[in-house]
């Protein structure tokens, strides 16, 4: 079952890598698909609980997700050039530190993402996740925005939660 | 190789930008070279190995041969993250990253 | 398949057989050794072959690989010199791997089979080495042998690996120089093949053009590295002393000798006697250099207390012979090159067996090893006695008539330098040896210290066949000089020397 | 250079027959007397096939049998002329009387290893046979080394530090000059005249250039060291150390007198006796000779061990050969040849003497032989007779090859080496007959013997007594070896 | 037209690496450099990939899509490789305890790390 | 003067300078590890050398081995080695 | 030392600096390097093997020979660091101390490289199927497929990765590979051809250009898992000093 | 002068292959770090394969992957001088994977010698040798 919508994506990722499409390529494309399917099959669903049409559902989900990601690293990324550029600023609001929070995703790939996430935004920067404890680098009390000041779940988190847990 | 002046003007283009790219690449290979921890060089390589995935595709971009360059990019941006990963690793084991040695032999060279 | 096959057979199956005993070897130790002999016999018996059908025809064979034309392809080219390297190349691999199994249980505790495939690799990389016609092939090959030659004596007795690293260090320069040279000449005439070089390395464009000089230059230096020449040879006596008996036995034997065959090879068939001579003008200085390397070898092999030391560094005077010889620039000089290859390979081939037996049976390499050997192992320490007549030059074995000719080269061109060079070896290696059987077989008996007069010890059959045959093969060559000077060795002279 | 009427590989046969026996000594190890019969067998083969070949040389005939191709141009191959003959002869005869003899002393002594012992010795006499056979340079060389090898075991029989110091110096004297003086000159020989054969005329084209000639002429002669041409000798008293049946075997028959018979070789075959005269480089083998015969029998004068003034007078004797060769006239030449019958013989019986008491009286110093004659009348008398054909008074074999030497030393018109001749025959006696004299004609009370010393074994006298008959016989009948001497010089 | 919006994305990406670049050099401890680094290199290589598929599209074809598509999937792989090597790189050094710079002026709370380092420096 | 033998000589005298600066400094850093890193930088330039040289194969063999293996093999060494260098 | 060193690197540079003016100009398409011998590649490799990459087509047929070797010496690299590193007795004190274990600190890493693997599987795979029309080929393609198990080993660690692809097994690919690639060349020389002439497979019912083409990607197939093998095999090895429990 | 600056310029990927080349030979020779050692061997043979690849380019061609479009068996002419020398990058690929091979087994005798020796200093390995 999970092999075979492996075999499915790896099999779309092959068609679009090779762009060859006659049967020879094909066959050879078919039997590398195979092959790391079965290979890897427990790699890109290893988790087992969730059922094939949730995955999709989280797919599905994940693009408007991204574009709102995509459009706060551009916005953030300014703000870190702006401290490299800017001598004044940086003496001014260059402030490292770290802080911790806990998060209440459960799957590890939510996880994943989330830290991902943070990492992405620049300024800050997920060093490690204990158990549900983020510990996250933040160059700027600014940059740090909710995620150090929001009591139950920053912005992000939530998002991420949407997309994975279906929870608003 | 370029038949009209868009295309070349295109080329003016990538050849200027590629060897902007190339020179502010100097400056991750500053941290790389003499950065005083080790953790830091690992930054400026990291550094260096995104933008020379970049400078691949530009390159096939300049040569009009995309389709058969973007392979090594691509093997560039798989790849790419097992260095640091294994550096990474490392330290994990070795706790110190040599920060006073480590500045005499940034100095030395 | 028909007898055309025989080259690539020589070659195909040690190297089928390396991954067949790795596969299988595993399990048990027999098997793996079963594997190796039925390997190398059967590489011997193809090499003979061939030999044979190069004496029936005297035309050099051309087996072309993947059926590609030669500049296109790569080929292998077996003439006189090649089958005669390759049968001593096979041959000294069948009996060292005969007399490999006990001492291959004593010393390398396990993974026998690992070894064992190594073994193989080591002896297709030399025989590619010298079976083919391409310069870009040859280093490929020439980096196979040396890879699993630093493996082998990696895993010797005590510590090998310091020694085995500056063996890396020292191989690699010397194959990179070699590369380096090859593309010198590639991109002078844009070819790879060997004959193809020759034929357009003649013209005389070429023959004044720097980079082809500087690309000679190159490669030399790159093979004398690799072959332990005098100032180069620092890598080779802590390498070798260390290995494990069978290693030294394989490697100390044919490695050099095949570089210097390499050597020959592209100094005739790459490059051209004009151009060797001629163009470059230095033989002169190369063969002083050969006779300081005589001379520095004996010296420092007289000054050694530890068997195989000394071994090793009578093998950096041999290849002072070799390379003089080579760069006397006369027929009679090269003639006693290519037949010292053969007789020097036999002949440490010997002697290795019989110091790694003792080593076996005593466990001690020193000198005091050979106290009063000869009651103890007869056979073994007149192999022993053989083998050191022959280096010293002591008629009818076959070091003698190598060194005529090579004397006798050095007299023609008046190099006298040389000849003294390769007297005062001698005489040097005659002090050692007698040296040793003075221990072996005339050990004091005056009677202060000795007890019971040891028992009779000598090494397993296995081990005293190889050796036995091998003594014998220097007697036998020598008194088959004629024959084989005139069917082979006079063939691979050069036109125009 | 007919071929011989029969069996064309006689000459290898001869030298072959020996070689067969080394196994079956080795085998019979634990059976002396089967071993020594082994030895018997090969040397009465080995004498007998040299016999027959004797009259068919007698004949005027030489008989060459080429063996195998060794080198291109060079083949291993096998002459048998007078001269060969001769030496030959000489030396497997004597190879039949010393194994009696060495069987007494051996056995006397009851020695280790005689199992080694038998095998060199059978080794060694089948080089020494092929040096005498040997058809050309490079075989002469081939087997010349092979008898070092041989010879070496012998002499470091005792393997004690002695003996193995002795054996050290005698093989790096003689591999040192073979390989660095012989080994070479051959090689220069062959590469100016592309030819190692021995020919009368020599091989030198006679516009060879005289420095060259001169320089290569003293490597042969320096390069056969077993010679023992005086700067060279000191291997020789050396070499004493060994069991005296080997000291008999060096310094009388095949050790000393290969060297000697190799440079005579080079010297008539490769140069060419008239070559040396023409360039008159034989003065100067003549002046080296000369100065070894005479230094050497001061030094024997002043020596009181008896084998080592024997080995001193030995060196004298040798270069009385080759002086003799050296003078480049006929007569000298075969005088030099018969000598190296005579003195052999001679010689040998010395040995065997010095020897023999030893066996029986464990003495080895002349000074403590006073009055030996009264216990061991039969030796001392063979040693009498072994000192007269030495220093070549009548009745003893040894007065014809003297006789000879001073006819060549007149032919040649080189009076001064008759002086040579004369004077080193009275250093000769002075030597000699002191230690006879004392023997036999002592006061009862000087004798240093008791009563019960008496003669050596059987097995030891016998030779003795054998080789000093022979040498009489000699003087009375030398026309065999006469014959075989006057044809090696015409024949060729 | 498709030739301005591939130079306007490539100078923006170009922008922003150079502000990568600068901050990488200045700014004055390895956290902070690691920021710099993570996401100005993400971007900057993302916009001018972006670009260089753009153009890639200029002459269109089918290969020249796939091509496109294979840019993306270089993208892709940066988004995801890209902040994981960020985060192990700056999991190492926190791991490592490296030095981290604080702002003088106004001393914040210690972190979690500061206190055993000092411990383990001054016994 | 016609010396731009390349079409990308701007690429080249770049690449070439900072490859330069790698191996020096890959040789002179006392850190092992650092080495290690430097090394796997200087591999990342020569592939892009090498790519620019239109030597795609090699550019993508180097690529992988670069990236992929040979940084991570001399990081796994310096694993069981001491760190620092004498020089 | 260094002083000899300087003089000997000088001396070199010395040597190579003469040369510099005798070579052809750069970039001349009529220097004899580019004019001899590649253009009959250039030309031919289409029509005789059916593979536009003339690298490969070069690579695995014309110097077939060479890449067989260039395989063996992987695999001769791999057995020699095998045979010299790894430890059979596991009573010696351990090579690597054990890495801080911390539970669900991975997770990041583990994600991605779960998400990263199977497509540089996949991609690997595409790079050894088309080695004949793009870049890459069998070496390329092995490599990959070895990095993405170091990475796998990477983010889990070396004993998670082992379960998976034991040490045995390595070894036996790594000789399936060369055993492929020979085997290949062995076969044709049965087939009555030379060694390596892929031309005798035709008997399989391929044109012969085609036959070279299979050939070609024959070949390809086993250098990619020798050096998979091997790649992998190397890192286990060198990263866990042998001990094969504790790696990077 | 004139002339000379052409002659330096014009072959700079050979004065960059010859730097590295001597960068790594002296780094062999001199370093006193055996792991130095190992990398100035890559270093070295990088430079090789440096001067190897530069060879075989050709001014104004391309990669040595044939265009697609002729049809399947190149009914159409190819111009060899289009396409950049496939040769060296043959042999280079070769040398590339003899590289990582013997840097592997370098790397592996390097730990063989730091568990014997305890360090990889050169001049402390040879002190505990003669000890």
């Amino acid at each position: 079952m999970f092999t075979l919508a492996t075999f499915i994506i790896l099999a779309g990722a092959w068609l679009l890598l090779s762009g060859k499409f006659d049967a020879f390529h094909l066959a050879l494309g078919g039997i590398s698909c195979l092959l790391v399917a079965l290979i890897s099959q427990d790699l890109l669903f290893h988790e087992r609980k969730k059922g094939l049409a949730a995955r999709c559902g989280e797919a599905f989900r994940f693009l408007p997700y991204s574009c709102w990601l995509l459009y706060q690293i551009i916005v953030a990324n300014f703000h870190v050039i702006q401290l490299a550029i800017s001598p004044r600023l940086c003496e001014r609001e260059l402030d490292p530190h770290i802080f911790t929070f806990k998060t209440r995703l459960k799957s590890d790939f939510a996880k994943f993402v989330l830290a991902n996430s943070i990492t992405l935004t620049p300024g800050t920067v997920t060093i490690r996740i204990d158990e549900d404890v983020f510990h996250v680098h933040a160059i700027s009390r600014k940059a740090a925005g909710d995620l150090e000041t929001s009591e139950t779940m920053s912005e992000m988190e939530r998002r991420v939660a949407w997309v994975f847990e279906g929870r608003a | 190789m370029h038949g009209n002046i868009a295309d070349s003007a295109m080329e003016f283009f990538f050849i200027l930008s590629g060897v902007l790219l190339l020179l502010f690449m100097f400056m991750p290979l500053y941290r790389a070279i003499w950065g005083p921890t080790v953790i830091d060089r690992l930054v400026g390589v990291n550094v260096i190995g995104t933008k020379t995935t970049i400078m691949i595709v530009l390159i096939g971009t300049l040569y009009n041969r995309v389709d058969m360059f973007v392979d090594i990019a691509l093997t560039y941006a798989l790849l790419n993250f097992i260095a640091s990963l294994a550096a990474a690793r490392f330290f994990q084991r070795h706790k110190e990253v040599g920060l006073a040695e480590d500045r005499a032999g940034g100095q030395s060279c | 398949m028909t007898a055309a096959q025989f080259p690539i057979l020589i070659l195909i199956i040690p190297l089928l057989a390396a991954f067949a005993i790795s596969l299988f070897g595993g399990r048990r130790d027999k098997l793996a050794y079963g594997l190796l002999l039925a390997a190398m016999s059967g590489s011997f018996y193809a090499a003979l072959q061939t030999l044979l059908l190069v004496l029936e025809t005297n035309i050099p064979i051309h087996y072309r690989l993947g059926g590609w034309a030669p500049p296109y392809g790569i080929e292998l080219v077996i003439d006189h010199l090649n089958a005669m390297v390759l049968c001593l190349v096979s041959g000294c691999a069948l009996l060292t791997a005969i007399y490999s199994l006990p001492t291959v249980r004593a010393e390398i505790p396990d993974r026998i089979h690992h070894y064992y495939t190594l073994y193989c690799l080591l002896v297709t990389g030399l025989a590619g080495m010298v079976a083919t016609g391409d310069a870009f092939n040859l280093y490929v090959l020439l980096e196979i042998s040396a890879l699993s030659s630093y493996a082998m004596l990696a895993r010797g007795r005590g510590n090998a690996y310091y020694a085995t690293f500056k063996y890396i260090i020292m191989g690699t320069i010397g194959a990179c120089f070699y590369l380096l040279g090859v593309g010198y000449l590639y991109i002078k005439t844009g070819t790879l093949n060997m004959a193809d070089l020759f034929r357009l390395l003649a013209e005389e464009e070429m023959q004044q053009s720097i980079t082809i000089r500087i690309g000679f230059i190159l490669i030399m230096i790159g093979i004398w590295i690799k072959m332990a020449f005098f100032p180069l040879h620092g890598w080779l006596p802590n390498a070798y002393t260390r290995a494990s008996t069978t290693t030294s036995c394989l490697i100390a034997p044919l490695m050099t000798k095949v570089s210097v065959y390499i050597m020959l090879r592209l100094m005739f068939s790459v490059f051209s006697v004009e151009f060797v001579y001629g163009v470059i003008p230095w033989h002169e200085q190369i063969v002083w250099l050969a006779s300081l390397a005589i001379v520095a070898g004996s010296i420092s092999a007289l000054a050694q207390r530890n068997l195989k030391k000394m071994l090793t560094y009578i093998i950096v005077a041999e290849v002072g012979y070799m390379v003089g010889g080579a760069w006397l620039a006369n027929e009679s000089g090269l003639a006693g090159t290519v037949y010292h290859i053969l007789s020097d390979a036999l002949m440490t081939l010997a002697l290795f067996m019989a110091v790694g037996a003792i080593i076996h049976k005593t466990g001690k390499s020193s000198f005091a090893a050979m106290e009063g050997i000869f009651r103890k192992m007869p056979v073994t320490s007149a192999v022993f006695v053989l083998g050191g007549f022959a280096i010293i030059g002591i008629p009818p074995t076959c070091g003698f008539f190598s060194k005529w000719y090579l004397i006798r080269g050095g007299i023609e061109t008046g190099q006298w330098l040389f000849v003294g060079a390769l007297l005062f070896s001698s005489l040097i290696n005659a002090i050692i040896f007698f040296r040793l059987i003075e221990r072996a077989y005339f050990g004091d008996l005056s009677g202060h210290g000795h007890g019971p007069l040891p028992e009779r010890d000598e090494a397993p059959a296995v081990m005293l066949v190889p050796m036995v045959v091998t003594a014998a093969a220097l007697v036998i060559i020598g008194l088959y000089t004629s024959e084989i000077i005139g069917r082979i060795v006079l063939w691979t002279i050069p036109a125009g020397l | 250079m007919e071929q011989l009427p029969f069996l064309p590989a006689t000459p290898a046969l001869a030298i072959l027959v020996s070689l067969l026996a080394v196994p079956c000594i080795y085998l019979s190890d634990q059976r002396p007397n089967l071993r020594e019969g082994w030895t018997f067998a090969a040397a009465f083969a080995k004498f007998f096939l040299i016999l027959s070949m004797a009259e068919w040389i007698l004949a005027g005939n030489t008989h060459t049998y080429e063996l195998c191709r060794i080198l291109p141009g060079v083949s291993l191959s096998f002459t048998v002329d007078g001269f060969g003959m001769l030496f030959a002869l000489v030396a497997s005869s004597l190879w039949i009387v010393t194994t009696i003899y060495s069987i007494g002393y051996m056995r006397g002594l009851n020695e280790h290893a005689q199992t080694r012992f038998f095998i060199c010795f059978a080794v060694a006499l089948s080089a020494t046979i092929g040096v005498a056979f040997a058809g050309n340079l490079l075989t002469l060389y081939i087997f010349y080394e092979i008898l070092s090898l041989s010879t070496y075991p012998l002499v470091t029989h005792h393997q004690d530090e002695e003996a193995r110091s002795g054996g050290r110096k005698y093989l790096t004297y003689l591999l040192s000059t073979s390989i660095g003086l012989a080994l070479p000159a051959m090689l220069i020989t062959y590469t100016l005249t592309g030819s190692l054969e021995f020919t009368s005329m020599g091989v030198f084209p006679a516009d060879t250039a005289k420095p060259l000639l001169t320089i290569l002429l003293l490597m042969f002669m320096f390069g056969f060291a077993k010679a023992g041409l005086m700067p060279l000798h000191s291997w020789l008293p050396g070499a004493m150390v060994a069991p005296t049946p080997v000291s008999a075997l060096l310094h009388a028959v095949a050790v000393v007198k290969v060297g000697v018979f190799s440079i005579v070789r080079v010297l008539t075959g490769i140069f060419g006796i008239d070559l040396l005269a023409a360039t008159s480089l034989n003065t100067l083998i003549c002046v080296i000779a000369a100065f070894s015969v005479l230094v050497s029998s001061l030094i024997a004068l002043s020596q009181d061990n008896l084998k080592r003034r024997l080995a001193f007078s030995t060196i004298g004797q040798l270069s009385y050969i080759i002086l003799g060769a050296g003078l480049a006239s006929r007569l000298g030449v075969q005088g030099s040849m018969l000598h190296i019958a005579m003195h052999a013989f001679g010689k040998i019986t010395l040995f065997f003497c010095a020897g023999a008491i030893f066996v029986a009286t464990g003495k080895k110093y002349i000074s403590e032989m006073v009055g030996i004659g009264r216990r061991m009348p039969v030796t001392m008398f063979a040693f009498f007779v072994g000192s007269l054909s030495v220093i070549g008074l009548p009745p003893a074999g040894g007065l014809i090859s003297k006789w000879f030497l001073v006819l060549g030393a007149m032919e040649a018109e080189m009076f001064w080496v008759l002086m040579v001749y004369l004077a080193s025959s009275f250093l000769n006696a002075a030597y000699f007959l002191p230690i006879v004299y004392r023997a036999f004609f002592c006061s009862e009370e000087e004798a240093q013997f008791e009563r019960k010393v008496a003669e050596a074994p059987l097995w030891c006298v016998v030779p003795l007594v054998l080789t000093a008959a022979v040498s009489v016989l000699f003087f009375f009948h030398p026309q065999p070896f006469f014959d075989l001497a006057v044809m090696a010089v015409q024949g060729r | 037209m498709l030739n301005i919006v591939v130079m306007g994305l490539m100078l923006l990406g170009l922008f922003f690496f150079f502000g990568t670049s600068v901050g990488i050099v200045r700014f004055p401890d390895f956290y902070s450099r690691l920021h710099a680094a993570g996401k100005g290199d993400t971007l900057s290589s993302i916009l001018l990939l972006a670009g260089l598929a753009l153009y890639n599209l200029h002459h269109l074809s089918v290969d020249a899509i796939l091509v496109s598509v294979k840019i993306l999937f270089i993208i892709v792989f940066i988004f995801i490789a890209s902040p994981t090597a960020t985060h192990a790189i700056m999991d190492a050094g926190y791991e490592a305890r490296v030095k981290h710079w604080v702002k003088r002026k106004t001393p914040k709370e210690p972190w979690p790390g500061e206190e055993r380092r000092r411990q383990e420096r001054h016994p | 003067m016609n010396w731009d033998a390349s079409l990308l000589w701007q690429f080249d005298v770049l690449i070439i300078t900072m490859v330069i600066l790698c191996a020096v400094a890959a040789l002179t850093v006392r850190d092992l590890v650092s080495c290690a890193i430097i090394g796997g930088a200087y591999s990342f330039l020569m592939c892009l050398l090498w790519t620019e040289m239109l030597a795609v194969d090699v550019a993508f063999t180097e690529a992988a081995v670069g990236a992929g293996v040979s940084t991570v093999l001399l990081l796994g060494t310096a694993l069981h080695i001491k760190r620092k260098s004498k020089d | 030392m260094k002083k000899i060193a300087l003089l000997i690197t000088l001396a070199v540079g010395a040597l190579l600096i003469l040369a510099a003016e005798d070579f052809p100009r750069w970039g001349d398409a009529h220097a004899p390097a580019n004019d001899y011998l590649s253009p009959y590649y250039i030309e031919k490799s289409l029509e005789e093997t059916a593979v536009p990459n003339i690298v490969t087509a070069v690579l695995a047929d014309y110097r077939g020979y060479d890449t067989m070797f260039e395989t063996t010496v992987i695999f001769c690299a791999g057995i020699t660091v095998l045979t010299l590193l790894r430890r059979t007795q596991r009573k010696a004190p351990k090579a690597v101390r054990p890495r801080p274990a911390r539970q669900g600190a991975d997770v990041i890493l583990q994600s991605a490289s779960r998400l990263l693997v199977p497509v540089m599987q996949i991609f690997a795979l595409y790079v050894l199927a088309l080695g004949h029309h793009s870049p890459g080929g069998g070496f390329q393609a092995g490599v990959i497929l070895g990095a993405s198990f170091i990475l796998l080993a990477l983010s889990y660690d070396l004993k998670t990765m082992l379960a998976r692809l034991s040490e045995n097994t390595l070894l036996r690919l790594s000789a399936l590979g060369v055993i492929i690639y020979a085997g290949i060349g062995a076969l044709c020389l049965l087939l009555g051809d030379n060694f390596l002439a892929y031309a005798a497979l035709k008997v399989f019912g391929f044109s012969e250009v085609m036959a070279h083409s299979h050939g070609i990607l024959g070949v390809e197939l086993g250098v990619a898992v020798t050096v998979m093998a091997i790649m992998f095999s190397l890192y286990v090895d060198l990263a866990s000093g042998g001990d094969l429990d504790e790696g990077l | 002068m004139a002339d000379f600056l052409p002659y330096i310029v014009a072959k700079y990927n050979y004065w960059a292959a010859l730097v590295l080349l001597l960068i790594g030979l002296y780094g062999m020779i001199a370093k006193n770090n055996l792991l130095k050692k190992v990398i100035a061997m890559s270093i070295f043979q990088s430079a090789i394969i440096l001067f190897y690849v530069s060879m075989g380019d050709k001014k104004g061609s391309t990669i040595p992957i044939l265009l697609h479009g002729h049809g399947e068996h190149g009914a159409l002419a190819i111009d060899p001088s289009q396409y950049a020398n496939p040769l060296p990058h043959v042999l280079m690929l070769t040398a590339i994977v003899v590289g990582v091979s013997t840097l592997g087994v370098a790397l592996a005798v390097l730990q063989k010698i730091h568990r014997v020796h305890g360090t990889i200093e050169e001049d402390e390995i040879l002190e505990s040798i003669e000890e």
